[in-house]
């Protein structure tokens, strides 16, 4: 078992040396089996390890001490139990789909380009599972870090952009805001604890030794790193620019995996979280806040990565929702079903911009249905899914969650709703101006439209299966479903408190959101199904058009007056105080040499007066022996 | 207030005086002669000390010796009396000034000195100043400082070779 | 023996290499030296070495010891490899007169590596200034345009604070029981509360001006960019841990009272440091100033982390004295090709490296994220450590602290940014063929980059034992 | 005793070589023959081989340290001479003359390490000095020359009427010109307070210092190092000085504490701080290296007033190494000197290529002089301040000392610089071997003190 | 006589002789005034010689305490002597080369 679990890490891994180091070597065929190769063995090996967790239950296994000193070690352990195998399986699954897909949609870069992104590629799915597998929380962090590398390096994989290099920047940077966060939890428990394995620190004991204000700073520190990772206001601005990378790139980490690390996280430390009323409230209430902010964005935009960007970021508030309320296995289900139909939404547009030669504008497609049937199918299935239609995946996910939300407070169930509304209207704002209508592109657009190659379909279709069916394993008792995801996490996050809702209440609320959802997507199709939208002319829709100013208003706040800042440093404080403060002493030595010398002005007469004087001096301080003695004494003494 | 005391106050007077006129008087010719005066004063404080062979030394020497010598100098280089610039008057009155603070902390600390309370010169008596008593000395405890002053002389004889040969 | 040998080779070779006039015969001379030198090293770090001691000056009874301990090891380990590895990147480089340089380079060697294994304080001083002078020549004669004057200010300002500290040795020393220099009777040294602060202060300004701390950093970054590169590199790399090494083997021990009453004052001071260092270092265009301020940050965390005075951040900072050393030398060496090559430093000119040079892009893309320490990169435990060790200290400080972290992500990320990625510039477009040893000598140091980021226990077995020592109170 | 008589009859020979002979080399050899005749024999009064020997009559006390200086000063003289002989026959034609004279100031040396009675002190003092004035006067048709000789000899002898006055003071006080222990105050141990005592031994202080060239009496300093022929001023700023220093630590390691040790404490400090900062600050302004080698000579000789602050084995010892350390980097940096067509910095540009050993020999006195390690100067500057620091001196002192020992640095450096970094061609003369061959056996001797200070001492003790 | 009216005396003239020095320009003056100073401390010592011989004899009749300074006062004409035959060549040797004796211009060697 130790060894196919280390394997599951070390395929990636392997597949990343591989094509890294060979990446003058080796043709694009061989990269690309390979590299897709190693996911899908690990895939496999996750497979193994799932069936043997369900047989088995959780296993820990111990490599190495990564610290082992002045008396606190932490070892490098690797744990996969119910929640870890689940996110495998997610992870190596779609990540090999991914990957499958990848490989054709990347066919034009040339070989070593190619091999760095597949390098690349490997390289964050190594540390997406370090991440997930990890026993504690600094093999946590290193994943966590690694993922954010990964990212940076394929938002920007196409270097010479010089904007694309500023997205990943930023997407790093505020990736590191939160990892501070993060690191400084893990101090918290260090200190508190002396140790961040989860088997020591997510107990009742441990619990009981940590006082109120610990939990709620250490979970707040959490809960700030998954902002950063999960783009969470306020640190979410990074996700839409990251659809800088290639698409796939934004359909495995900016949607599927990297992404959900935050809920990952918070569900892996939920004992903590659930003994802080106030964290909870703060993640409920930044969650949803999230949600709809990104909702209404997604409405105006026109890029289509964008919107799903937004609809991302809005879906991972969900999850915070789900999160904050303390359902935990809620969360967990959107995770995976929004996985799927997210990744698929991603792959789907992929495919269309790769018919339509990067163009991403919706504005300028249009009538793609006819043109690309299976995209058009799929992408189809995945809007349905998203928009929370029974009976995709979509549905249950986010249903669980909003009943949860209503258990706890109403109003989060009313704005959740309100968010379902709009996600259904954007997607299918979305849908509508992509497939229907009649295209709107150049003529030699249309001449080249194509459905994509069957190694970009399989995935979507794959895919599309997925997201449809995905819901069954969450399937509430209410609907006669034994819900099995929350049965299998009950080690982690314990027995769900049943709903304390009558079921003639849940039927109400599902309706109420289904409908709710269903037409909202219906009016969105038949506005949109003629024309796009022009750009906006009323305030709101600029407002909304513009992302809320949000970009300019860091810019304006945080970036510019640290800049000037740093200036400020730099040209005053560093040159004229503190540099200026040696000079100087060096200027004064010269003034006072220049100044001196002049007494030595040649002439014996004054020498000799200069030497009486010194006599007269001399004996005046004989004389105040008693006065000025005393004074130095005292001060030699 | 006996011969001595009339004689010691006139002799140091007449000494003062005729330092001071070194100082004053223009012409370098007359400043050597007055300074020649001085030594005169001197000598005479020495015979009144009954230091006797001071007194002759001090005479052939000094007054005799490097006076005519300094005099010849002079007449060498005929340095003309009203040729001589004077100094600006500010310095005059530091030069002054400072002498004067200088004797006035010395005599201020000597008046201070506990231990000169009461203490008497020997006047005309005493024998040690008479020759026969300082030969004796100085060929017995001082013959070495006596012998090595010969090695200064030779210095400043050589020294003069050196300046004085063109 | 085997101390005095690692000693001696350095120094004959540095006197036998000023009669080699012969460029490519100097460098060999130059290499297999410090190679043998590196050998010793390895040796010394991992198989110890017995004590030297001889008689030097009986009147005042100073003694020639030297002497290891699991510190010294790692800075003479990191003296070893540093050496071979800036010969070797430089071994290209347009130097005039270059067995005098090597020669000069050679003689410092020496005085590094008698600084760390100097176990009598008169000693220790001797090898400081030796360590110092070598370099002043190297800087005024070799650097850049402004050398002369600049090089004077870092040895006028360094020097006068070894002066500190040789009045706080003699005020040491004649309290001692035995009146004699070793380390020993230093510890054993009778002082007043008044003397210890006394001598504490003086000690610490030598080093504070080594290291440097703020506000007695302003020599490093202009000595920084004007020096050689491989000067700068010898600075950097190994010099300034003469400050660290001074605190930890001198300071702390000798007047434990003192520096205990003093953590919070350097612990503050240090931090601010790294934060003002941090900041000017965003807005350097220069790519020499740019590294010279964020070693002055990493240095200044070293410093707060030894003054928290707790095992973890005296662990991190051995650790982290081995790792950044390694670290910073590669990013020097990168510069300097990139300097050697398009003839500029300015980040602004630069740009496309990536496409020109992909090999050199990835290392200078590895070396940079070692810089802001990404986890299974050498700097992230030794920085793990510290930051622990200051949150022990004081949470809010290390929140403070933790900035850096952001701060430094962002002024390297620019840096890789201008330099690696974008269109290829006009300035860079001038670069040849890749300076191959050079990249050799970076892919080594790369892997020591990740080996000791994911095995640091290689490092941690070394100074095990020291770390003991020096907490047993 | 024997270097006093062998030192006169030489500098007699020498007086008449000059008609025997009119080759200056021959002379010069003779004179170098005569160096090491005297240096034999004092060594051989030093290890008690041969000594001539009679009753002084308590004038002078011969003890190993006084006779050990006279040894290093003898042996510093020789290579002085040895180094500068044909550098001496340029000023005029009277080799042999200055040959004698140099006989008799080292007679003056070695009464001056060995005196035991005020007497002999100013008679060593005035043997020391007015030769002095000669040699500064030496170099007959140049202004400066002139003028300097002028200036030393009027200041000089004014001096000596303040040491004169002040030895009055002492005899009035005490009946005796002997240095006898003060009368102390049987109940406190302290010497009674006698202001005539203290006030003549203030006047002797400063008249010494006046010797010593220590601020506010060293004005007649730059001049005259600066206007006398540049051969002679190493002479005059190393072993002369060093006599001085000698002599006036025995008048004051006893009597110091008559005027009271609270005065001792601040008059000295005074004058050490007022000589530490013009000597440093001002030489930092000069463009003439000579010039500026006169000013640090002050600043060098306010260090070695420290060796006056307490009197213990190390203020010698410290005192007899700073000797050595300074005068050797001294004689070896005013040879290079001598060999400039102008004196001023720039003059050295670009040393280092034309003549890379000369100016590394230069470098390395100039370290020497700033107390740099490896030279013999550090340990020369350390041993001062750990005396002083053993004698109670408050840090305040030691932390003024190396700041200007910083700013010594900085100018000694300038020098440096020059001749390393700056681009140009040195105005020198051309140098040949042998005498850079002649400058290395000093450079030798302060690197080996500079490692092994020790053995200047072993001599004293084993 | 009291001891403290010759030392007074003394004083005087060698103040004299000091103010001598500092106000007068022509460097024979000025030298001469240092002679001055010599005489005035010559005088003291036999003073003082005196002095401590009076207190002597009384104690112990015919006792030559004090002599020395009598002899020192001889060595001080000696060396006084000596001194103004290099002085005055000195100065005769300036007034070669400038024809002028007055100090004031003796400013080439300054700062």
């Amino acid at each position: 078992m130790k060894l196919i679990i280390g394997f599951i890490v070390l395929w990636p891994l392997i597949g990343f040396l591989f094509n890294g180091l060979g990446r003058n070597i080796w043709n694009k065929k061989v990269i690309a089996y390979k590299a897709t190769g190693y996911i899908v063995m690990s895939f496999i090996f996750s497979i193994l390890t799932f069936l043997n967790v369900q047989s088995k239950g959780a296993i820990t296994v111990h490599y190495f001490d990564f610290i082992n000193t002045a008396g606190f070690k932490i070892p490098f352990d690797l744990k996969v139990d119910a929640l870890s195998s689940l996110f495998l399986l997610v992870i190596t699954g779609v990540g090999s789909l991914i990957h499958l897909y990848s490989t054709a949609y990347m066919k034009d870069e040339e070989a070593p380009h190619y091999a760095r992104y597949f390098a690349y590629l490997n390289l964050f799915v190594f540390s997406m599972l370090l991440l997930v597998l990890g026993d504690n929380y600094v093999i946590m962090f290193i994943g966590w870090e690694g993922v954010g590398l990964c990212s940076y390096l394929l938002i920007g994989y196409w270097f010479t952009n010089a904007t694309y290099n500023y997205a990943a920047k930023k997407a790093f940077i505020m990736n590191r805001i939160g990892d501070l966060g993060f690191l400084l939890a893990i101090f918290w428990l260090i200190v508190k604890l002396g140790t961040v394995s989860y088997g020591s620190v997510l107990t009742a004991e441990s619990l009981a030794k940590l006082s109120t204000t610990d939990i709620t700073a250490i979970t707040l520190l959490l809960f700030v790193g998954a902002m950063g990772k999960s783009a969470q206001i306020p640190l979410y601005t990074w996700l839409p620019d990251a659809m800088a990378g290639p698409t796939p790139v934004s359909a495995l980490i900016h949607a599927a995996t990297m992404v959900t690390a935050g809920i990952y996280m918070i569900t892996r430390s939920n004992i903590l979280f659930s003994a802080s009323e106030l964290t909870q409230h703060v993640v409920a209430i930044v969650g949803i806040s999230t949600a709809l902010l990104a909702a209404t964005i997604a409405i105006k935009q026109n890029d289509i990565k964008k919107v799903l960007a937004y609809s991302t970021v809005s879906q991972l508030g969900y999850m915070f929702l789900g999160l904050g309320v303390g359902a935990y296995s809620g969360a967990v289900f959107h995770v995976i079903t929004h996985a799927f139909f997210k990744a698929l939404l991603f792959l789907g547009a992929g495919s269309v911009i790769h018919a339509m030669h990067h163009e991403q504008d919706i504005r300028k497609m249009g009538g793609l249905k006819s043109k690309l049937p299976i995209t058009h199918i799929t992408f189809l299935i995945g809007c349905i899914a998203i928009a929370g239609v029974p009976p995709f995946s979509g549905f249950f996910s986010k249903d669980e969650i909003l009943a949860a939300a209503f258990a706890k407070n109403p109003i989060y169930w009313g704005l959740g709703v309100i968010g379902a509304a709009m996600t259904a209207f954007y997607m299918f704002r979305l849908y509508a101006t992509t497939f229907l209508g009649q295209f709107r592109g150049t003529d030699e657009q249309a001449h080249h439209l194509h459905e994509s190659p069957s190694a970009m379909t399989l995935p979507l279709i794959l895919l599309a299966v997925a997201s449809a069916i995905a819901g069954a394993i969450g399937i509430p008792a209410l609907m006669g479903g034994n819900h099995w995801l929350s049965h299998q996490l009950v080690p982690i996050i314990g027995e769900t408190k049943e709903v304390a809702l009558s079921h003639s209440t849940e039927w109400a609320l599902m309706g109420a959101s289904v409908g709710i959802a269903i037409s909202t997507l219906l009016i969105a199709i038949n506005r949109y199904k003629r024309q796009a939208d022009e750009v906006p002319q009323t305030a709101l829709g600029k407002f909304l058009y513009n992302k809320w100013y949000v970009d300019e208003l860091y810019n304006a706040v945080i970036v510019q007056p640290l800049n000037r800042f740093a200036g400020f440093l730099k040209e005053v404080i560093e040159k004229n105080i503190i540099d200026g403060a040696v000079n100087g002493t060096g200027k004064i030595v010269q003034y006072s040499a220049r100044k001196i010398r002049l007494v030595q002005n040649g002439q014996v007469g004054y020498y000799i007066l200069f030497i009486v004087l010194g006599i007269i001096v001399l004996f005046l301080c004989w004389f105040n022996d008693i006065t000025i003695t005393r004074f130095f004494t005292n001060l030699i003494k | 207030m006996n011969t001595l005391e009339i004689l010691f106050y006139a002799l140091s007077a007449f000494a003062i005086v005729s330092a001071v006129m070194v100082l004053v008087s223009k012409n370098p010719i007359h400043s050597v002669l007055w300074l020649i005066l001085v030594f005169f004063a001197i000598s005479g404080h020495y015979i009144l000390l009954n230091a006797q062979f001071l007194a002759i030394v001090n005479i052939i020497v000094y007054a005799g010796a490097i006076m005519v010598l300094f005099l010849f100098v002079i007449m060498l280089m005929n340095v003309k009396s009203d040729k001589e610039p004077q100094k600006k008057m500010i310095i005059k009155f530091i030069g002054v000034f400072s002498g004067g603070s200088l004797l006035t902390l010395l005599i201020a600390l000597v008046k201070q000195t506990t231990q000169l309370e009461g203490k008497q010169v020997l006047m005309k008596e005493g024998t040690i100043g008479l020759i026969h008593p300082l030969g004796k000395a100085l060929f017995n405890d001082y013959v070495l400082p006596f012998e090595i002053s010969s090695v200064l002389f030779l210095s400043a004889m050589v020294g003069a070779v050196i300046i004085g040969k063109k | 023996m085997l101390l005095l040998s690692t000693l001696c080779i350095p120094f004959i070779a540095a006197i036998i290499l000023l009669f080699v006039k012969h460029n490519e015969k100097a460098n060999y001379v130059a290499i297999a030296s410090s190679g043998v030198t590196m050998a010793l090293a390895f040796n010394i770090a991992y198989n110890g070495a017995a004590n030297f001691d001889a008689d030097w000056i009986l009147s005042i009874n100073a003694r020639f010891v030297l002497s290891v301990d699991g510190l010294a090891k790692i800075l003479v380990l990191l003296t070893g490899i540093s050496f071979p590895a800036i010969l070797i990147a430089t071994s290209k480089n347009e130097i005039k007169n270059r067995n005098q340089f090597l020669s000069l380079m050679l003689f410092t060697q020496t005085g590094l590596l008698g600084v760390f294994l100097a176990g009598d304080a008169l000693l220790f001083y001797f090898f400081w200034e030796l360590a110092l002078i070598p370099v002043y020549f190297l800087c005024s004669i070799w650097g850049g345009e402004k050398r002369i004057a600049i090089t004077f200010k870092f040895f006028i300002y360094t020097f006068l604070g070894s002066l500190f500290m040789l009045i706080g040795i003699i005020l040491v020393y004649s309290n001692t029981p035995d009146h004699s220099f070793l380390i020993e009777s230093f510890k054993h040294a009778s002082l007043t509360n008044g003397q210890q602060l006394a001598a504490f202060a003086l000690f610490f300004t030598a080093f504070a001006i080594k290291m440097p701390i703020f506000p007695l950093h302003t020599w490093q970054p202009d000595a920084y960019e004007q020096s050689p590169t491989a000067v700068t590199m010898v600075l950097s790399a190994v010099m300034v841990k003469m400050g660290l090494y001074g605190v930890i083997r001198w300071l702390m021990p000798l007047f434990p009272a003192a520096f205990a009453s003093h953590e919070k004052f350097v612990v503050v001071l240090s931090l601010i440091g790294v934060i003002y260092a941090s900041f000017i270092a965003i807005r350097q265009d220069d790519v020499k100033r740019l590294i010279a301020y964020s070693s002055i940050a990493h240095i200044g965390l070293m410093s707060a982390a030894i003054f928290t005075n707790t095992t973890v951040g005296m662990q991190g900072v051995f650790i982290q004295l081995f790792s950044h050393g390694i670290n910073v030398l590669g990013l020097w060496i990168i510069a300097d090709v990139i300097e050697q090559q398009t003839g500029t430093r300015s980040m602004n000119t630069l740009g496309g490296l990536a496409k020109k040079q992909p090999t050199l892009a990835i290392l200078l893309v590895g070396f940079a994220f070692a810089n802001i320490a990404l986890p299974l990169t050498n700097a992230f435990v030794g920085e793990f450590l510290m930051f622990n060790a200051i949150f022990q200290f004081n949470p809010w400080m290390a929140a403070f602290a933790g900035v850096s972290v952001v701060l430094a992500a962002i002024y390297t990320l620019n840096m890789v940014q201008k330099v690696a990625y974008g269109n290829v510039s006009d300035a860079t477009n001038l670069m040849q063929a890749p300076n191959k040893s050079a990249q050799f000598v970076l892919i080594v140091l790369l892997s020591i980059v990740f080996v000791t980021g994911v095995y640091p226990q290689v490092l941690f077995n070394i100074t095990s034992d020291t770390l003991q020592q020096l907490f047993v109170k | 005793m024997n270097a006093i008589i062998v030192s006169t009859l030489l500098g007699v020979i020498m007086m008449f070589v000059s008609w025997g002979t009119s080759s200056q080399k021959l002379q010069r050899n003779i004179g170098l023959v005569g160096m090491l005749i005297l240096i034999a024999a004092n060594v051989a009064q030093l290890n008690g081989w041969l000594s001539v020997n009679f009753d002084t009559k308590g004038m002078l006390a011969f003890n190993p340290i006084g006779l050990f200086v006279n040894t290093i000063l003898f042996l510093i003289t020789f290579i002085y001479l040895w180094i500068n002989g044909e550098e001496l026959d340029k000023i005029g034609k009277h080799t042999a003359d200055y040959y004698a004279i140099f006989f008799f100031i080292l007679c003056g040396v070695s009464i001056l390490t060995s005196f035991n009675n005020l007497l002999m002190l100013f008679i060593g003092i005035e043997i020391l000095s007015i030769p002095l004035y000669i040699l500064t006067g030496a170099d007959k048709k140049n202004l400066f020359s002139n003028e300097a000789s002028l200036k030393y000899f009027l200041m000089g002898s004014f001096s000596t009427g303040i040491l004169l006055l002040g030895i009055a003071f002492i005899y009035g006080a005490t009946g005796s010109f002997h240095l006898t222990m003060p009368v102390l105050n049987p109940v406190n141990k302290m010497p009674v307070q006698h202001f005539l005592m203290s006030a003549g031994l203030l006047l002797l202080f400063v008249s010494m210092n006046f010797k010593v060239s220590a601020a506010p009496f060293h004005f007649w300093t730059p001049d005259v190092y600066d206007g006398a022929p540049t051969v002679f001023t190493p002479f005059m700023a190393t072993v002369v000085k060093a006599a001085g220093f000698v002599a006036f630590i025995k008048v004051f390691e006893v009597q110091r504490i008559a005027i009271g040790y609270t005065t001792w404490i601040i008059i000295l400090p005074f004058v050490i701080i007022s000589t530490l900062l013009v000597g440093n600050i001002t030489a930092v302004f000069q463009r003439s290296v000579k010039r500026m080698l006169a000013y640090s000579s002050i600043a060098q000789a306010g260090f070695m007033l420290f060796a006056l602050y307490g009197n213990s084995i190390f203020n010698n010892e410290a005192l007899i190494l700073y000797i050595v350390a300074y005068s050797l980097a001294t004689i070896g940096v005013f040879a290079v000197l001598i060999k400039m067509k102008d004196y001023s910095i720039e003059s050295f540009n670009g040393l280092a290529k034309q003549y890379p050993v000369l100016a590394f020999l230069t470098t390395l006195f100039l370290f020497s002089l700033a107390g740099i390690p490896l030279t013999a100067g550090f340990f020369a500057k350390y041993y001062m301040l750990n005396a002083i620091f053993t004698a109670g001196a408050g840090i305040w002192l030691l932390i003024i000392a190396i700041l200007f020992a910083a700013v010594s640095v900085y100018y000694y450096f300038k020098v440096v610089q020059a001749m390393y970094f700056v681009d140009g061609t040195p105005a020198i003369h051309s140098i040949e071997k042998n005498y850079e061959r002649k400058l290395w056996v000093i450079a030798i001797i302060l690197l080996v003190l500079g490692v092994f200070p020790g053995l200047l001492f072993n001599y004293l003790y084993f | 006589m009291p001891i403290q009216y010759y030392i007074f005396f003394c004083l005087t003239l060698f103040s004299i002789g000091v103010v001598g020095v500092l106000t007068r320009r022509n460097a024979i003056i000025v030298f001469m005034c240092i002679e001055l100073m010599l005489n005035a401390v010559n005088l003291l010592l036999v003073a003082f010689s005196k002095m401590h011989n009076g207190t002597a004899l009384q104690l112990m009749p015919g006792s030559t305490a004090g002599i020395d300074a009598q002899i020192f006062v001889f060595f001080i004409m000696v060396v006084a002597a000596a001194e103004v035959s290099v002085g005055l060549a000195i100065i005769v040797m300036m007034y070669r080369n400038t024809h002028s004796v007055d100090i004031n211009f003796l400013n080439r060697l300054k700062n």
